[in-house]
Order: C-alpha cells, then structure tokens, then sequence
C-alpha cells in the first residue's frame, strides 16, 4: 500500500518514528497535550520533536539559485511539490537529494557578502513599530545595583558572541545570535501522512511572526504549502505547517526514483526521507537527519 | 594559565507560545487575582549544537502536577510569581524573592534533601505578568545560584573529553552513563563518576561512601553550555553542595560537563568538558550565601523580556492572517499573475442592502475587499434573514434594525478586520416630487450620497427599482467610478459594468455608430443601465422588466448574480485597462475562443441569464448620446448645476429629462 | 306597554393589538413587579351601524398621559389592574374592586365633581395578567354601574328621534348639539337639551339653572348602543346622578339616546331613541348604592377573557408566516403550480458544511425547505467565516466549534422555525483503512450515516474529496433518495444530480447502449458522480482534477455552485416525474428551444460552468454498468454484506472495487 | 401629474383625506404613535382611521363568481390588479364598480346556504387547539354568585343576537356576532400612492389570525398584493396591507377609463375611488365610502 500510494497507516507511523529516534537522538517522541491524545497512537508516542533548531540564515540570504536548479517533480500537476535543488543529471535517488542539500550549504559561504543588503519584503513590515516600543518600555523595567551586576563568575555571554554571518561552523566556540525552530512531525489521519510543523525563535528567543518565519523558507515555491492551523496535540495558537495534500503524490515518485535505480524503500524509513523535504521548505535549517 | 577564576554561562530562558497560552488560561480560569506562587517546572538539555545558548526551556507543559520531563532532558523546579498589575510587576522585591529561593536551596543543601535529590538545585523564578488585552507579556526569569565567599578558581584548562581520556574510557563512560540514567525515574541531571577498575556513573548520595573508601571521584553534570572554555549554570549550586557536604575534605576537584550531543544520526559525548577546581569549603558557613541569578535581558541589562504576542493570540489578527493566508494561496498555486492588493484596496459602494447587497459584501470579503460600505434605507423584517444573508432573526426585533447599519455590523461579525459602515439612507429619484418639508433632507442625501461616491471605487447598483440607480450612475459618471449593476427578475438577472468615459473624449459622441454592436467595444464607449432605454426613469408605470416593484426571485437567483457581479469587478480591476477594459461577448461563440487578457478570464459588458433555460449571455451594448443617465449632456448638466439640475429631475414630470437629453424626439 | 323595566345594554370591551403591545412593553420596562392600579383611558362611540355591539374601545393610547380621544368619541377613564401571576389575577377580589370604583364615582356624584364633569361617570377597570412568554393576556373589564334601590321603569317605549320630533326640530337639534360639541374641547358624552323658543344643548351643570327656571329638561347621551329598544350602559351612571343631584325634583324625565350614524356619507340622528323613565330619588341615600359592571365574557359566563396573540407577536411565528408568506407571493404572483409543499416537506441531508454548505443550506431556507442536517467532521478556523456564509469570527475562537453544530445553530439564528441539525462525524471513505481500536468508530459512523440517508430525502454531496463521496453515493442509491452533488475547481465547476434507478429494473443494464449519449436519458438511466471514471476511488494520487484536496476557488464559484445545486433540486422536486424525469441538455442548444416539463424550467443531469469564458455546459450521461458507486454489483453487494463488505473497501486497495465492478478489466 | 401617473404627492393625499373626511363621516384622521410621525403630513393627520366596520360574511360564502365576471384590469403586466366583479357590457365607468359590488352584495343572500359547510381551507388549521385550550382555561376563571348574575338592568344581549345570515339589513334590531375590522389608509412615501392597512377581529371582538383574514380576501387573486408589515404610524405586531405597488397603475387605468367616458377625476377624489378598490379587497365588508 505505502510503495503502492504513498501513504502510511499510524502502524506505519509509529515505525518510521521508532526509526528515526533511535537512529536521529535529536528527535524524540512526545505525548503533547493530554487533551488532545489521538487514540490510534500510543500515548506517550503522538508524534516527535526535535527543539532548537539553529538556523542562521534567512533564505534569501542564500536563495541564488538558478532556474534551472529546480525541478517540478510532478510536473503534470499543478503545484508539485518542489524540489528546490534538484541537479540536473546528479542521479535521482535519496542521496543525490541528500547531496544537493549539502552542497547547497557550502554555497551559502559564498553569498554572504550580500546578506545585510537585501531589501525587506513588503510583507515583514509588520513589528517594527512594536519593537520600538518595548525598547522604550524595557528601559523603565530595568533595575540597577543588582548584585548579578557585580557577580564575576557569570560569564557575559555576549563578549562570546559570534557573528551570524561566521556561520554554521562546527567545533569553533562561542554563542551564535541566531533564530531556532522547534519542529513537529505530526501523523495526519485524513491525509495519511506525516506532517511537518514548525515553531521559530528569534535570536532573543521570542516566538517567531509568521511572515518572519517566510524568511526563512523556501520563497517562490513552498509557501504555496505552508499554512497557519491549529497544532494536533499542542495548545496555543496556530502554527506553521507544511500542508500534506502533496506529501503522498511525491513519496510516492520519490519510491518510483529509487525503484528506478534498483532500491527499495521500506516504510521504517519513511520519516528519513520526509526530512529530506524539511530541507526544500527552510534551506537554511541545522537539523539532524 | 592556573587558577583562572571560573566563569559560568547563565542560562537563557525559552519560552513557547503555549506556556503563555496556559498562563493567560490559567489567569482567567484559575488564579483570578491571586498572586500567591505557583510551582511550575521547565528543564533543560545537555545536547545542543554548539553555538546555541545555554537554554532553559518552559513550555506549556510548565503547570502539569506530573511533569513531563522530555526524554534525556533534565527537570528544573521553578516558582511562578503572576503578578496582576504592571506596577506590581515593577515594585515586587526582586532581591527578596531570589534571596528567599537561595535560601531554600541553602536549606535544601545543609539539611541533605539536595544531595537525595539534586534537581533541588536547579530552581528557577519566574516573575511574569500579562496584559491579556495586548496579548503582551513581561516576564523575568532568575536561576538562583549560591555564590560562594571567594571566586571559585580553575587549577587546569577546559578540556575536551577525547583529551582527557582514552577512546575506549569515553566509550565505556556513555554506556556507564546511560545505564545510570536508565536505572533512573527521569535523567537526572547531576551525578558522580569514579573511572578505577571500571567507569561508573553514580548518584550524588553515593559521595559519603566514595569519600570514605578514599575514591577518586570526578563530580558531573549534564551540561547545557556549548562554549568550549565554560560550564554551564547548573554546576555553580553543584559546587555549592559540594563546598558544604564535603568541601572540608576536598580542596580541589574535578568536573566532567557531561554534554551529549548527536549529529547526523551518530552521537558524541566527546565534546564535554573536564577540568580541575579548587575551592573554598562552606561547612562552616552559618549563613545562607548571597545568592544571584536574574537574567539579564536582550540589551544586556537587568531587566525583564517582553513578548508580543498577538500576531499570534490575537484572534482578529489570526483571522486577519487567515484570510490573508487563504487568498495568497490562491495567487501563489494557481494565479501568480494575480494582484490581491489590487483587489483588496478597492473600496467599494454597495447602494442597496437587500439579497444582492448582502451576497455581494460576502462575496467582496472572500476577495479580501476591506472597505465595504452599504447604503440602504429599510429596516429589516421577518421575511429577510431567509434570503438576505447578512441579518438573523435577532435583527427583526423591534421593529427591526436598520438594514444597512445591521449589514456593517454582521460584516464585522464574520470578518474583524473589514472596515464596514452601514448608511441608512434613502436615494432621491427622478420622478419623486421634493417638498419644501423635504428639501433639505433631500440636499443633504445627494450631499452625502456624491460624498460616498467620490470616496470609494466601486459603486454596486443593488437596488430594487430603476428610478433609485439614476443619480448614482449619474454621479458615477461625473466621477468615473466603476460601477457594477445587478437586477434580479424571477428567474433571470442582469449583471452589468457601466462604461467608463475617458477624460479625453470631446462632447461629441460618433453620432453615426449604431446604438448596438457586437463589435468589439471598447470600456469608455459601454453603454450604462439606462443606455437601452428610450423613456427617462421617473416614469413609474412602465419599464419593470427587471426591477419589477416588490420583485419575488427564485432564492438561488441573488446567489447567482451577487457572484457575477463581484467576479465581474474582480476581473475587471485585474484587466490591465481596469475599468476601460473592451467588452468580451457571447456574440457568435466569441467567448469560447477569444485570447484571455485578463488572468481571470473574460470582461464581459453584460451578463444575462435564464436560469429557466440554464442559458447565459453577454452582450455588449455602446453608450446611447441621449441617455438619460450617462449621457454628457446628463452628466454636464449635473456637474455644472448639481443639485438645482436634480431638484428639477426630482420634481419635474420625467419628460424633463426627456427633453434635455433629446429623448422626446425618438419618441 | 307602561312601566317596564328598563335594560341597558352592557359595554362590550375592544382592545387591538396594539394595547397588549404597549402594555408588555410597560410590563417589561416600567412596571416591573409593581402591581398598583394605573390610569389608563377608553373611549366610545356613537356612530356604530346597527346590529354592531355597544363596544368600548381600549387602545395603544390608553397608556398616554394627554388623551387622544379620536374625533367624535367619548373619553372614558379607566384603571388597570396588572397581575404579576396569574394567581394573584384569579384570586383578586374583584367584588372589593368593583365597589371601590362605584364608590368613587358616587363620591364624585355627591361631591357634584361628576356634574362639572360627567366624563367621570364613564369609568372602567381593567384587570390583566400579561403571560410575556406565550404572548396570552387574561383580561377582564368591568363597566361600574350604581344600582338605585328600585329598578328604573319606562314610562314610554323607546322611540326614534323622528317619531318623536318634526324634521325641523331634529335639523336644529342636530346643529345644536354639534355646536355644543364643538365648544367642549373634546366630545363630551352627556347633556342637557331643552326645545322650546329654540333647540339648545347644554352642558349637565346647567342643570341648576333650568330647574330654577321650571324649563323642560331633556337629558341627552352619546349612546354606543345600537338596539332600538334599549339605551346603552352610560345612562345608568348618568340616571344615578340625575336621581342624586335632581331625583326629588324630578319623578320622570325624558332621554335622549343620541346616536349620529351615517352611512354613504349621509349623516343620520334620526336612529337616535327618545323615551321617558320613572324613577326613585337617591338624594336621601347615606351609602353608596350596590355597583355592578364586569363584563361576561364569550361564553356569557362571568368571567375574564383570554386572548392569545402569539400569533402576531411571537417573533418566531411572525418570521414564519412572514418567510411562508413571501413564499406564497411568488407562487401567486408568478407560478401558480408551483408545489410549495413538496419543496418545504423535502427533507435534506447536507454532506459537508464548508462553503458549499453554508451556501446550500441557505439556499434551502430561502426556498421554505424545514429540515435541514448538515454532516461535517471540521471545526470552524479562522480563514472561514469571510467564505463560509453561515460562520462567524466568534465560532473560530478557542480552537474552533465543530462546522456542522455551529452552521445548524446559524441557521436557528437565521429562522427559528428550521428544524437544523449538525452532526460532526466522519465519513469513512475507500482507501483509508480501518485499524484495530477505529473499528468500532467506522461501524457507528456507517450506521449513523445509513440512518440520516434513510431519514431524508434528498443528500446534497458537498465534501471535499472523491474518497468521500463514495459512501453516500452507495447508500443513497441503495435506499433511493435523490443526490445532488457539487465539487468546485479554481474557477469551474460541476453540479450534478445522480441518476434515481427504478424499483422495477433488473439486474441488466442494456449493455450494448454507449456510455455516454446526448439522447434523451431517462431519469433512472441516468450516472452518478463516479459513472464516468474507470478508476475506484481510494486512490488518493490522482483524479482530483475538481475534488482536489485543499482546493481554493475564486469566492464566487460556490455561491453559483450552491444556488445551482439548489434550484435543480427544486425544479427536480417540481417536476412531474420527480428524481426520474428524463435529463435536459445543451446538446445542439436543445436547451434554448425545448419544451419545458417543469414549471421551473430545464432539469438537466449535470452543470457544468467554467467561468473565465461564462460558459455553462448541461452535460447528460448514462449509468456506467461497471461503476465504482452506483453499478448494481456495488449496491447489491452493500446491501447484502453490509459493513463487511464496506470494510473491505475502506481496508483494500483500490483495486478491489475495480476487481468486483469489473474495472480492472478496462484498465 | 396624477392623471399622468396615478400616483400622488403628500399634499394631494391631505386634500383626498379631508375631502373623504368631510363627505363619510365614519372616516377620521389620526395621529397615530408620536415616535413615528412623518414630517411630510401634519401632526394630527397623518393617516385615517374607520373602526368596527362589520364583515357579516366569509368571502368563500359568496364567491360563486364566474370566470366571466372577472377582468384583469391591465392585462399586459403580470399579476395586474383584479376587479372581481367586473361585468362585461356594464360600462367601464367608476359608478359601475359601485353597482357591480353592491350587485355582489345582493348576490350573497342567495349563497347562504351553503355557507357553514365550506371545507376548511388548508391554511386555517392554526388556532384550534389553542381555543380547546382556552375554553378549559376560561371555566377555571369564571366565578359565580356575582351581583351582575341577579340585575335585571343588564341586558343579555345574546337575546337579542341575530343569525349572521340575517346579513346586511339595515332597520332590523339585535346584535349580531360578526366580525369586524379597522381599516387604515397611510400613505406610502416610496410608492406615492395611499396604502390600505386591515385589522380584524372575531365575533368575540378577538385580533384576527392572518389566515382568518385571509378568509375575508378575495381569494384568487387579492393574495397577490396582501402583505403583512410593521404599520408606519401604528406600535404592535404587523398589520395585513394591501401592497401599493400596483395602485398607481390601476388608478391611472381608471382615469383613463372615466376620460374615455367623458369625465374628469380630480385627485382629492382619489381616496373615493380608493375605496371602490378595498371592496375588491374584502368583498363582504359593510363600510362607508
Ligand atoms: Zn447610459
Ligand atoms: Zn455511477
């Protein structure tokens, strides 16, 4: 039925996030809300999450890629999932995907130069005015003469920051000022699939807008699947969520490719792949897969 | 590079939307105004990334009796202060709160609680308060630490796991670990490691033991810090029990910053952190350390950190962005060419708030129109709400509310974020004689009806008789609005666009052109409603086909011409010529081949429909010289005398109109 | 014929709807729970056409503080009694009542206030109880009468004025009296005439005077009676004065009933009655004499009256007759065949309650339809309400009410009188297996799905996906009840109805007729929505092209989809054969020309409309033999196996259905 | 202007009001409520009243009209206003609407019999059960042993009540128990035209239902143009009116006819005329015109 169609039973679901927990130690399984348990999932396994995503840079940022990088994967249908860094003639199983992510990192070195630049979409215009305000309001909150003002053990965490743009460099050290995500990987019933949710911080830990969110994922192609709902098991108001109309119809190429170079795709690794999309919605994400 | 005072890395609080969820329930279902403390829980992980800060996460699991610690995260035990005004906010005792929160842990530490349980050490404050008008909250978090009489120094430099011990001892150390924290309720967050014959991981109570077998005992902690040079906050109330449980036996000590981290599917422990420290023993202290611990705030000073949250709590702005949402959808899978804003900005003037009135402002708030404005003069009845689909039954009451204000009102009742007004007014027409009683009632409504027309850009024509549409596509005329005309019969309607006159055109119509023509036909020569006519409006007893008086339709009717009408105007703001955009026909099957210019299809003149024979037609007529309504003589008359030129078609017999227009001679 | 006894005619109370209102209104906003008596006012008349009671008419200006007395009529004063329960209106003692108000009109008789103003001789009580939640008013009057000790006799019998008096006279006492009426500032109802130099009318107090004088008195009355043998109820107070005031001077008088009729526009007092009464001086009485005057009610029983205005004032009936009435109109006006009833009986089932469903079900209420269940598993989110017409901000809030629950209570708030229902369920669809712990759910969701299908009469299939249509499709054809389904695109559509198949029909479709033919098709030859595919649904990858999941449509297409969808179900309903009249087509424009078996006009198979050209297709097509839904292989197999065999849809690739159809075949 | 169009100004409808006022006495003018006084009439005349006009007879007594007798006014437009009893050959002046109807009156004696076996329209099943009701209630409220039981002044006036189908009589003594109505003429600003407004009540002087009204409606074809809205001078429930929309028309076919015949129709007969037009209305009502 999954090679057949692209969708996968709770059974199914479970499986594949047995996998990817114990083979990806940063996603775990959480039973969210009890409220809103789903009973054809275990209790304390309703779906996983993984918390503080870095992500450093904004999409646009690192978004020069050419027309000819992207490839439709369904191209008869209208808005095929996109597969933002599709190389033409890199081969079409998981790895190349795989690859093409990868590279894709190493090309954001390069476009550095212009990351401050860029003009503001007409749509993040939105907080602005607020923020003055706060600062206004933070300076009447702030106290003086606190001893922590005084205190040499703590460590002032700004001397060590890094700028943004030193990357996502690995073993050098020091606090990154960056925006991170929590994301969810949700089992939806009607659609069959999994779903991918996302929650962002901005570098002062403060909830992410929703056109700020834009900013970091794919502009041009993915927006047309990320909408606003209520999350499944958690309170609060509506999150960012990948739309899963589409998921099916693309695995399902996606096991079609791989039969195609001789593979086979199990169900267990289902969620392994789905990540592989996580990528094409926010480039600019560090997460383990 | 000896003894280098010990610097920690404080915690940085994470909050999630949903803590401040359940806090703003909580407020009003639970607390009410008391402000007594309340005990929450977050916790904290030891496997971020490196270059991630040092966080503390509370979520909305915060306020569950059990936590739920998630896995291989380490339970931090916290006190809510939820203050009920921003004053008290500002004036609580900050230094008292925290001293007395380290003044448990003392006690916790002294009395023994702390080394059965360490996550007694990871206490944390939380001074909080919410506006839940703005959806904004302040909030100020403190980690209280003990600070011992002298700064802790390092005798050796941080080092990394794989530096300080071999492959095999790292890889002895992570299963030691993970079946310690297996044999554990929850991970716990603090704990002994003793590396002789084999590596053991062990509870912090097993020191009194250790200590009296003369063991060498390495004190970890899972560490949430990533820098490469510090520990992380949670080692400084370790230190602290240490200093008073043993630190009369132990000068110097060595700390394994235990940090957990995986990559790519493979996990490495190697990244924690081993050195030496010598410290100060506090046996002997008799009083409770100082104690510090408030988090600075993003400017780096002590303060507290708000967050607004009503982009996402907010219910009118979640509305707002849903709207939004749904509509850029449409644009961004299916019509990239689509200009919303276009749309959107367009304000419109629905004159008449009956069946077609109240579709219509439904059908303009699907698009995402914000500005809609109804005029009408009714109030609503019994038989309404069946049909009109703005109004209930509670708008009868009473005699009923006033159609156009009840409309406004239920607009905003769907929709926040629309600015909606409801006019209630009545349209002076031709034909009905103004009294001297009258008079200015009626100045004062052509006054205010030009003042609508000017101030919007479409003008919908959903009135119930012809004689109300004729000073407003008179006025349309003089100011070049766009104007969208329905009329309903029983089971056949008229959806039609006026013509827009360009401000170039003399006052000389090509008189030799036909009235009528299946040419193509450009938007500034489309005829109006009048157009066809050969009688002026005034003349009550004739000329119902459409707007028969007291009209009854089959109830699918107005759903059907509402619809055209807005789709009729949407695609006309999209065409690139807008309200000039040449007429498309049904005349010999045009339409079903012509080339779209319009993203969103055809722009036809007119739409008739027969709903008895399913049969629906376009056709486009030109602009008449003698109209009664749009022609230039009409519309200069009107410019030049306004209201003296209305009074006269208000009064006089509708030959008047007739005559000035040149009608009475086609008679 | 002399000394019979006199008989009055008793008031009759009249009291329009208007005084119940104004009295609620009171109740509810004024009075309260305050039971004392309030003044209030009546008036009568002495014009009436024969044969009509001696009425006493209550108003809605008898709670006004300045009288309106309407021209011609005569004030009468009243109190009203207003219960709080009633209880307290049974249990009031209404003898008590009654002599305290004869005691204060011989106090006023005595005092000679009723002389200088003998409006208070016409006093009445009202008692009420006002029952504001069923709009029912107990009500009971009573016209206080003073009894002399000895009954009055008559010493002539009644005779009219122009048997009495010479045509001149009665000219001059007509100019006379309506000069006297006209020096009063409003009508009064009792006077004095004296004819003898000349005809005078004359105010009571003259009384005096003309006693002094010796002249002959005549005492004349308004008389509201129109019996000719007997004056009305106010000569009793009027006689009890003179026999106070005048009774020792005076053993017969003469009187006057003046009674000014006219009739086509003639004026007329000769019906007035002239006659002499003995009677017995009441000068002497030291104690108010006996008093009687409650009214008997329509059963000539002594008891209160009840009215019950529910009928006019209860809101919900008044939108019922309004909404039915309305209906009426368009039935006498323009279709005198048109068969209401059938339409308003037809039970719907609407499965969906997203934009089409709103849309449907509103259409339904504007066409009378009662019953109307919608059948939705949603919840109502923000982006909604601006395209689903039954939806507000308000039912977004707090995670969204359930679709089919909020849109069922919308329309009670629409029409109190629909009888709406909203179910949130799921319907179980082909391809989306059915595990171990949902069993149980899916059984429960086919029954109840099965039960709501056998309980209407026509299913509105308004979902979302193919998948979801299968099961309904199934089941209505199985249990025979009209579907109307509609599926939106971006900017087409479709509406169709599914073929009704005969009773009598075998198992054999003619196998050798072509799928598809633009013939005539009977109406139970007609396909469903899934005739035309050759692939089960269940197979959520393709064939999506009008279901398409997380569609979006230009907001106009589901307001002409759902008014389409509903007008075909009405003509459908209308028409003579029902759900099996043949199919209409626009076939080689059939459409334009046919003759037309229903009174609504074409009833075609299906609708197609794509709206960027305005173009409207009446497709028809005939029942595939090997369809995934409708085919005789699929229901019979559903309704001899039942859930087992919709399991193994639910459970089984598609291809199972595609094997039984014989669809795999085709592939 | 009015014999062009049919309809009439504010001031022309005062003028038809005082002149119907003088010449049938049983008209008056009234005030109505002070919250809904139209500024376009004065104070005290803003529309007139008749009370207690009796209607001996349901209109399904006496509607044995032949088809023949029936003649759409205005043929050329839908739903034009019925004459009831118009009779072919009888001249097509306004005095010949007078004598058609009391024609019909005459005509009514001869139907009596059949009156009380009328079925039941299908509309008037409303009130029933209500009255069985209210019967039971009234037993429970009525008292006994009251002074008005022994007084011989008291007329008992169902002694003197006459059978309804002693009809119309003038001269004859009793009461009868019939119903009777009030009638209203306002004028209706929008449609410039007097606007007739009806309110009924029972023998036992009770409001009557919509339907029973109805009963009283030339049926076939006044229903068309009956409607029931909100008085706009009178507070309470809605009231059953006679739809303006067609007047002007029908009045303006009516001057035409009277042209034709050589007359000439002043407007402040208007209401005259009116009135011929509410005995089409209810047929069986005895009111003075
Ligand atoms: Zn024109
Ligand atoms: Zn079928």
């Amino acid at each position: 039925k999954f090679k057949e169609t692209g969708v996968i039973t709770p059974e199914e679901f479970l499986a594949a996030g047995d996998h990817i927990v114990h083979h990806c130690p940063t996603w775990q399984w959480s039973a969210g809300d009890e409220s809103k348990t789903k009973p054809y999932l275990p209790k304390d396994k309703q779906f996983l999450i993984t918390r503080n995503v870095p992500c450093y840079k904004r999409v646009k940022q690192v978004d020069n890629h050419q027309e000819e990088q992207e490839k439709v994967i369904e191209e008869d249908e209208d808005g095929g999932w996109v597969d933002t860094h599709h190389f033409p003639g890199s081969g079409v199983n998981a790895t190349s995907i795989q690859e093409a992510v990868s590279e894709m990192t190493l090309d954001s070195k390069e476009s550095k130069g212009s990351s401050s630049s860029q003009p503001k979409g007409d749509d993040d215009d939105d907080d602005d005015e607020d923020d003055d305000e706060e600062a206004m309001d933070m300076e009447a909150f702030e106290e003086s003469g606190m001893l922590e003002d005084k205190d040499n053990a703590t460590l002032n965490p700004s001397t060590y920051e890094r700028q943004e743009s030193d990357g996502a460099m690995g073993g050098e050290s020091g606090i990154i000022q960056t925006r991170t995500y929590d994301l969810n990987i949700t089992y939806d019933k009607y659609y069959q699939t999994p779903r991918l949710w996302l929650y962002g911080y901005d570098e002062n830990r403060k909830p992410l807008t929703v056109n700020q969110m834009y900013e970091d994922f794919s502009q041009d192609h993915i927006k047309k699947t990320v909408t606003m709902e209520a999350h499944p098991h958690l309170p609060g108001p509506p999150m960012a969520s990948v739309h899963p109309c589409r998921h099916a119809v693309v695995m399902k190429k996606i096991i079609q490719m791989v039969a195609e170079g001789g593979g086979d795709l199990g169900v267990h690794v289902y969620l392994m792949i789905f990540l592989k999309f996580v990528q094409a919605v926010i480039p600019t994400i560090e997460y383990d897969y | 590079m000896a003894n280098k005072a010990l610097q920690f890395a404080p915690f940085s609080s994470f909050l999630d939307a949903g803590f401040w969820h359940k806090l703003s329930d909580n407020k009003l279902n639970i607390y009410g105004l008391d402000e007594s403390p309340k005990p929450i829980h977050g916790f904290y992980f030891n496997g971020d990334p490196v270059g991630v800060p040092c966080r503390m996460n509370v979520e909305y699991t915060a306020f569950d009796e059990i936590s739920k610690t998630p896995t291989r995260c380490f339970k931090t035990v916290g006190t809510l202060h939820n203050t009920n005004t921003i004053d008290s906010f500002k004036e609580c005792d900050k230094k008292s709160l925290l001293e007395q929160s380290g003044k448990q842990i003392w006690e916790d530490i002294v009395s023994g609680k702390a080394v059965e349980d360490p996550t007694l050490l990871s206490r944390f404050l939380l001074l909080t308060y919410a506006d839940l008008k703005k959806y904004v909250y302040y909030y100020w978090f403190a980690f209280p630490c003990l600070c011992p009489p002298l700064d802790i120094s390092m005798v050796t430099t941080p080092v990394t796991l794989d530096k300080a011990f071999s492959a095999e001892q790292i890889k002895l150390l992570e299963s030691s670990y993970d079946r310690f924290q297996s044999s554990c309720s929850s991970f716990v967050g603090y704990f002994l490691i003793t590396m002789d014959t084999e590596v053991q991981v062990q509870e912090v109570k097993c020191m009194d033991k250790h200590l009296a077998d003369s063991k060498k005992v390495t004190f970890g902690f899972a560490d949430p810090c990533t820098l490469d040079g510090h520990p992380g906050w949670p080692l400084r109330n370790y230190l602290a029990l240490i200093a008073q449980k043993w630190g009369d036996n132990l000068s110097e000590i060595q700390v394994l910053c235990f940090r957990d981290r995986s990559k790519d599917g493979v996990r490495n422990i190697t990244s924690s952190l081993v050195f030496t420290v010598k410290f100060t023993s506090m046996k002997e202290l008799t009083e409770c350390p100082k104690c510090v611990g408030w988090e600075k705030n993003e400017r780096q000073k002590l303060g507290p950190r708000i967050v607004n949250l009503s982009s996402s709590m907010d219910p009118s702005k979640l509305a707002a962005s849903a709207v939004d949402l749904n509509l850029k959808l449409m644009r961004w899978r299916l019509l990239p060419e689509l200009d919303l804003d276009q749309i959107s900005k367009t304000k419109c003037l629905l004159l008449g708030a009956g069946t077609l009135g109240c579709n219509v402002a439904r059908c303009l708030l699907g698009w995402g129109v914000r500005k809609i404005t109804l005029v009408d003069n009714g109030t609503v009845s019994y038989s309404n709400p069946v049909r009109q689909s703005l109004f209930v039954f509670e708008d009868c009451m009473q005699g009923g509310r006033p159609k156009a204000e009840a409309a406004a009102l239920s607009l905003q009742k769907i929709f926040p974020g629309v600015d909606a007004q409801g006019i209630s007014m009545s349209i002076p027409m031709p034909g009905h004689p103004v009294s001297g009683g009258a008079l200015e009632g009626t100045k004062k409504d052509v006054q205010q009806l030009e003042d609508l027309i000017k101030s919007h850009d479409a003008v919908f024509l959903l009135l119930d008789t012809r004689e109300s549409r004729w000073l407003p596509t008179v006025m349309a005329a003089a100011h070049k609005k766009i104007v969208i005309c329905a009329a309903l019969g029983f089971d056949t309607f008229l959806v039609m666009r006026h013509g827009l006159k360009s401000d170039t055109e003399g006052n000389t119509p090509s008189e030799v052109e036909p009235l009528s023509s299946y040419m193509i036909i450009p938007g500034d020569k489309l005829g109006c409603y009048f157009c066809n006519d050969v009688v002026a409006p005034g003349n009550s007893t004739r000329d119902r086909t459409l707007d028969q008086q007291c009209t009854v339709s089959r109830p699918g009717m107005s759903y059907l011409a509402s619809a055209l009408a807005v789709e009729l105007l949407v695609s006309l703001v999209q065409h690139p010529l807008g309200g000039k955009a040449e007429a498309d026909t049904s005349a010999k099957d045009e339409h079903l081949t012509k080339d779209l210019s319009c993203s969103l299809g055809l722009v036809p003149h007119q739409i008739r429909c027969f709903l008895s024979r399913y049969n629906q037609l376009l056709p486009a007529c030109r602009a008449f010289d003698k109209c009664s309504a749009c022609s230039n003589t009409v519309v200069n008359a009107y410019k030049k005398d306004g209201i003296e030129f209305l009074l006269r078609v208000f009064n006089e017999p509708s030959s008047y109109l007739e005559d000035i227009t040149g009608l009475t001679q086609m008679h």
